[in-house]
């Protein structure tokens, strides 16, 4: 078992110094670092719904406040090492709690989808509503729809004054979602990973079986939502502003179409699901013949409608199927697709 | 006498106006094997949610290996070493074989020996042919068998199995029957039961159930020859 | 004391229009078991229905209360036949294609109608109580909601298809052992339930300025008064619009429209919490 | 991509009536003008006729032989009404298009979110849109009103029509509806009133039932009323719905901006009051020249609005610097509208006011008067007194904040 995780994280090395390489040579890499926040927002919620099986419908409640966290912190501090630290910890403690809310009063499926979508609008509605002055927290001016500007960027722990931005930017995010990913990979293959599947299989035979079903998912969901606030936090970073419209009902919507295009129970689809539309949605504001949300709305409808687990394990599906039967090298083929399937969990 | 691992005192459970279990008081022993038994409605699931921390009775108390367990939920319960069985399979349909047993093991004992334990109930329940298919791909038979093998996986002290024998082959019981007797050697064990063919064979004591209450308990011969018995129960069914 | 019934009659105008607003989710969620995501686009249809229709010259009345829930309910009954009839008992799955829809249909609207906004004017005069003026609109969106109640409950207590309707209900499996399709039912449910959408929006129309995202205002209120009714089509809306509707008119008479919302909002979550199965799902149990 | 984008870009001259330019031309030595706005989604009604403006604009000064002998091209990008897309389409004309310079920006949001991106870069910025005032950067030109200069005029007159001391308040909550507040606050004290109550309401909130009737509790003699966007247009449809329309007058600085006076039906709108520095109603022959041309280029010309006529102004504004510098470079444009410049168009004349990069604008008093705004009174150029007070960028060159004024 520790083989294969050790296999994982070279193989996750290899395809990530290879896409850092190779992408900016295709993508201007300001866009490509959204991208690969995104994806790593993808990843979080990927995380907790595809693999614990909790369906939350206000993912950006933790990318916003990870994101104004870090603002927050990074205004009143000046110097951005602690605001990161920050910024994932808030939203994780937070998700803690109301997680430990939802699942020690056993709230299920809809229910649950009602609580967090009701959680996120109440922060949407109260970001929204600070644009008085008397909404201070140090010196930071809460700013209302119009968000908060002018904040200390990222810099190197330690120097304020050495910004990393540009290109650099790039290359931390990057390495950021590949650590990330890394940490998931391993967390899946633990126990406690384990369990979790085990609690989205069947959340009363876990129980039956003497694991606290309450506190596993309560834990899932934050280590979820401290994934979400390091990309929020990335993302204030990267676009030099935070706005309310980071906890928009339609920021969480797209979060859960990425999911449902990338691929469900995968680590990888989530991420290439965030990429992929994202890049999508950049590509089409360079035209105006058609409008941009009637084409993601229908990509969800056909996407549900006709592959609803998404491209990433039809795609695995398709490979096992075309390369799988051929005599020649067959071998090798299985265990290629073998590897494959493990990357994808 | 062995020490009693499991009791209810004056155990009581309503739904609105229906009394579904009513005042009862229950003990069994270590390594003990009990039958409950009684026609639909009797109040034998209800007692067995209740024991299990389904449900949490409206009245009384239970206990196990003297802890007070009325309030307790599931997993405190099989915390305990309390292997619990519902009625229909239970299992994880997108897990394979060995990784459903796996997370059983897992819950008591360190992973490596977990994976051991695993391999070892793969071949004492004579699964290894299909250890790595997923639950889903399984027939009835092989999924109540894997399920009773992640509750003995666990080695527990105490087994609580809701008809375990409901819809399975000829075959597939006797198979069941010897896996309990196994069992039964270091658990005592509690079977929620309809199959009279499959009681006979494995039971000695029996309790009775009977419109929530205990109707009574005594040995199996004894109990199939008691009129009052057959009347509420057999009577019907024959 | 013309305060306080301004204020009274705010408040029933809240009830009222929380209701309209969650029928149409309510029929389709307690019959079918499928939230309806796309609900708050159907009512932005109806509104948009009503004004197309004013503008070409038909009666305010009739737009509202005919046309609208009409082409609102054929466009969910195309939305039934295209999509939803093969996700039926895939609850997670059907929110998401309906939220695709929704999207869609923003799109779409905007492509049709542009994303000024539009409207139509009040066809009922405000009057004088006290030294107060009021909307007097505000008492015919009562009336309708009241109205609407009384109707469905006729309905499902009365006649064939609501006899039907309950059975399917209770158990769906249970109606097409009785040789009613459940195809057709879910059907005829879905197209009712649009219907109501439509006719929702239509109402609620002249008092608000349309654009093609309008239906995001509705859709969360909708949702909340609808899962937290809980089981009962009837007694769940009445008594979840009533609670939220008093909340949030407290609130915001008190305080602030925002803290009306927030309150509207922090109540549904404390309700959740305390009663996870909704207001009927404990309370008044097996009622309509 | 880039390609399609000029495939497109040509059938959109061609539509416009524009003369077709061969793409050599084209891909060969052009001035790049970057355009950002939101030409779908939520902000697509205030989006579109911007961007339509910016394209009339451009095609008249190609039609008219370009600018310093070369032709101008736009790259035009659509944000969504999406706040990120807003950070990686500037990071694109910026550093990828490298364009000459920027039109852009609809919310304050957007702005901010753009505007060290382009100073940062040394692309010239114009942000064309009614705004709150007080952003001081000399590498920006806002040609858009603040709240100041309508205020100062609108409260006076509006509180001289209703003929009463007390008014009543309610703004949209955000950064732009609280400072307008504040000087609504301070002009009705000028003029010897008194704000009975200011109540502030997110750009969402749509039912303004327990709003109307605390109003009447507190009997003003005026409402003014800065609110914005859709659901706030609710407003003004209850107020007349409860029958309030004609028991106490309404005034706003906001209103009509999206065209909303074409919505209100006579009943809703007649007689609020408003001040803005264009009206399509606006009967001089530079408007009704300007509406022609419009026409000839896109049809009906209801959608046109202040923010487009801003965009309009905004690019001849800006090919005027480059016209006397003789040059696209930054420094020398800049320093070329720090002269002073102004242009003459469809709303008369507008200003680069030194000193702050705002405009001094001709303000119109008008009524709203069946679906048109019927014009009371103009007052001649009106310098954005609001930004001047902390802004000098003549002393203060390297100045790169927006001030919050304090009144």
């Amino acid at each position: 078992m520790t083989g294969s995780l050790s296999r994982d994280v070279i193989l996750t090395i290899l395809v990530s110094a290879i896409l850092i390489w190779i992408m900016p040579l295709m993508i201007a890499t300001y866009t490509l670092t959204v991208l690969v926040i995104y994806g790593m927002l993808g990843l979080s919620l990927g995380l907790i719904w595809g693999f614990g099986g909790i369906l939350c419908f206000g993912q950006a409640a933790f990318f916003g406040l990870g994101a104004y966290t870090y603002a927050i912190a990074a205004i009143n501090i000046g110097e951005s090492t602690v605001p990161m630290i920050l910024a994932v910890l808030v939203p994780a403690v937070f998700a803690a709690l109301l997680g430990a809310m939802m699942f020690y009063g056993r709230l299920t499926d809809v229910y649950l989808g009602v609580i967090t979508l009701v959680v996120t609008l109440i922060l949407f509605k109260f970001m929204n509503s600070t644009a008085g002055p008397q909404y201070v927290i140090g010196k930071a001016r809460m700013g209302g729809f119009n968000g908060i500007p002018g904040f200390q960027t990222l810099n190197v722990p330690g120097d304020p004054s050495a910004f990393i931005w540009g290109d650099a930017y790039f290359y931390v995010c990057a390495v950021a979602l590949a650590i990330v990913f890394v940490l998931v990979s391993a967390l899946l293959r633990s126990s406690f990973g384990r369990v979790a599947v085990g609690i989205r299989e069947n959340e009363t035979r876990i129980a039956l079986m003497g694991y606290d079903v309450r506190a596993r998912k309560t834990a899932l969901f934050a280590v979820g939502a401290a994934i979400a606030g390091l990309a929020g936090a990335l993302f204030a970073n990267w676009g030099e502003i935070v706005t309310p419209n980071l906890f928009s009902l339609s920021q969480s919507a797209e979060i859960i179409i990425w999911c449902i295009v990338g691929g469900l129970g995968t680590r990888l689809g989530p991420i290439l699901g965030a990429a992929g539309l994202a890049y999508l949605k950049f590509l089409l504001g360079q035209q105006s013949m058609i409008d941009n949300t009637l084409i993601m709305g229908l990509i969800l409808v056909l996407f549900v409608l006709f592959l609803p687990r998404g491209i990433v394990p039809a795609l695995a599906s398709l490979w096992r199927i075309s390369f799988g039967r051929r005599p020649l090298g067959r071998i090798h083929q299985v265990r290629r697709t073998r590897n494959r399937e493990r990357l994808n969990g | 006498m062995a020490e009693i691992v499991l009791e209810t005192q004056a155990l009581t459970m309503r739904f609105g106006g229906v009394t579904a279990a009513d005042n009862v008081n229950f003990k069994l022993r270590a390594r003990e094997l009990r039958c409950l038994i009684g026609p639909n409605g009797a109040g034998k699931s209800t007692f067995f949610k209740c024991v299990t921390g389904l449900q949490t009775p409206t009245e009384g108390q239970v206990f196990m290996r003297g802890h007070e367990t009325t309030h307790w939920m599931p997993h405190q319960i099989a915390s305990l070493g309390v292997g619990i069985k519902m009625q229909t399979p239970s299992v994880m349909d997108n897990l394979n074989v060995f990784e459903n047993i796996w997370l059983a093991a897992r819950r008591f004992y360190p992973s490596d020996e977990a994976g051991r334990k695993t391999t070892e109930m793969i071949e004492r329940l004579a699964l290894g042919s299909i250890a790595r298919s997923n639950l889903g791909q399984l027939a009835h038979g092989e999924r109540q068998r894997v399920e009773l093998g992640l509750v003995a996986v666990a080695d527990p002290w105490l087994v609580l199995l809701d008809e375990p024998a409901a819809g399975m082959s000829a075959e597939d019981v006797d198979r069941m029957t010897d896996i309990i007797r196994e069992l039964n050697k270091t658990a005592a064990i509690v079977i929620v039961e309809h199959d009279m063919q499959f009681i006979r064979s494995i039971a000695e004591q029996v309790t009775v159930f009977h419109q929530g209450a205990v109707l009574m308990e005594d040995h199996v011969d004894r109990v199939m020859a008691d009129p009052q018995v057959r009347n509420v129960y057999l009577g019907k069914k024959a | 004391m013309d305060l306080s019934f301004v204020i009274l009659v705010e408040m029933l105008y809240a009830v009222a229009s929380l209701i309209l607003i969650g029928a149409g989710l309510a029929v389709v969620f307690g019959m079918m078991k499928v939230i309806n995501l796309a609900h708050g686009e159907f009512m932005m249809m109806g509104g948009y229905a009503t004004i197309t229709a004013v503008n070409l010259g038909v009666n305010v009345f009739v737009a509202m209360l005919v046309i609208a829930p009409l082409i609102v309910g054929l466009i969910g009954l195309v939305v039934e036949r295209l999509v939803i009839r093969h996700l039926y008992g895939r609850l997670v799955d059907t929110m998401l294609a309906t939220w695709g829809l929704s999207l869609f249909f923003i799109g779409m609207t905007t492509m049709i109608f542009g994303n000024t906004t539009t409207g139509i004017s009040t066809p009922i005069p405000g009057f004088a109580v006290g030294g107060y003026q009021i909307n007097g609109y505000n008492f015919f969106i009562i009336v309708v909601s009241v109205l609407l109640l009384i109707g469905i409950l006729a309905v499902l207590k009365t006649t064939r298809a609501g006899l039907v309707a309950r059975g399917a209900m209770q158990r769906a499996d249970m109606a097409a052992s009785l040789g009613y399709s459940p195809d057709r039912i879910y059907m005829a449910t879905f197209f009712c339930g649009s219907a109501l959408s439509g006719l929702a929006g239509a109402v609620l129309a002249p008092l608000v300025g349309l654009v093609p995202t309008s239906g995001g205002a509705y859709i969360a209120k909708a949702f909340i008064t609808v899962i937290a009714g809980g089981p009962s089509l009837v007694a769940g809306l009445l008594s979840s619009a009533g609670f939220f509707g008093i909340v949030s008119q407290v609130f915001t008479f008190a305080i602030s429209p925002v803290i009306g919302e927030v309150a509207l909002l922090v109540a549904a979550v404390i309700l959740l919490r305390l009663l996870p199965q909704g207001i009927t799902g404990r309370f008044l149990k097996g009622r309509l | 991509m880039t390609l399609n984008r000029r495939k497109f870009l040509g059938a959109t001259a061609a539509m416009t009536g524009a003369a077709m330019l061969p793409r050599a031309v084209l891909a060969a030595d052009t001035i790049k003008l970057g355009s950002i706005v939101d030409t779908s989604g939520i902000f697509d009604a205030y989006g579109k006729p911007m961007d339509m403006a910016l394209r009339l604009a451009v095609n008249e000064i190609n039609g008219a032989g370009g600018l310093l002998g070369r032709k101008i091209e736009v790259m035009a990008y659509d944000t969504q009404s999406d706040m990120a897309l807003y950070s990686q389409y500037a990071q694109q004309l910026t550093r990828q298009d490298k364009v000459d310079v920027v039109h852009g920006g609809i919310l304050s949001a957007s702005r901010e979110a753009i505007r060290q991106t382009m100073r940062k870069t040394g692309t010239l910025y114009f942000y064309n849109v009614q705004y709150e005032g007080g952003v001081c950067d000399r590498n920006i030109f806002c040609n858009g009103l603040t709240p100041a200069q309508q205020a100062e005029v609108l409260v006076p007159w509006a509180m001289k029509e209703a003929g009463g001391k007390k008014v009543y308040t309610l703004a949209a909550d955000y950064n732009y509806g609280q400072i307008t507040a504040r000087w609504i606050e301070k002009y009705v004290r000028d003029a010897g009133g008194e704000v009975l109550s200011t109540d502030f309401f997110p750009l969402d909130v749509a039912d303004f039932g327990a709003t109307i009737a605390k109003i009447q509790t507190a009997a003003p003699d005026l409402v003014i009323a800065p609110l914005v966007g859709g659901a706030h247009l609710s407003f003004f449809r209850q107020w007349a719905a409860s029958g309030m329309k004609d028991k106490i007058p309404l005034a706003s600085t906001t209103l009509g901006v999206g065209n909303e006076h074409k919505v209100l039906t006579p009943e809703e709108g007649n007689g609020i009051m408003v001040a803005y520095s264009y009206s399509q109603d606006l009967d001089t022959p530079a408007n009704t020249a300007f509406k022609e041309r419009w026409s000839a280029a896109y049809g009906d010309p209801s959608a046109l609005h202040e923010l487009a006529i801003s965009t309009y102004y905004g690019v001849h504004t800006w090919a005027k610097g480059v016209e006397m510098a003789g040059s696209v470079e930054r420094d020398a444009v800049v320093a070329a509208l720090e002269t002073g410049v102004s242009f003459d168009g469809p709303a008369g004349k507008y200003t680069v006011d030194p000193k702050t990069h705002h405009a001094t604008v001709d303000v119109h008093l008008m009524k709203f008067k069946d679906q048109k705004m019927d014009v009371v009174e103009t007052l001649s150029q009106r310098p954005p007194i609001d930004t001047q007070t902390v802004c000098d960028l003549e002393a203060n060159p390297d100045d790169n904040t927006q001030y919050e004024i304090q009144i």
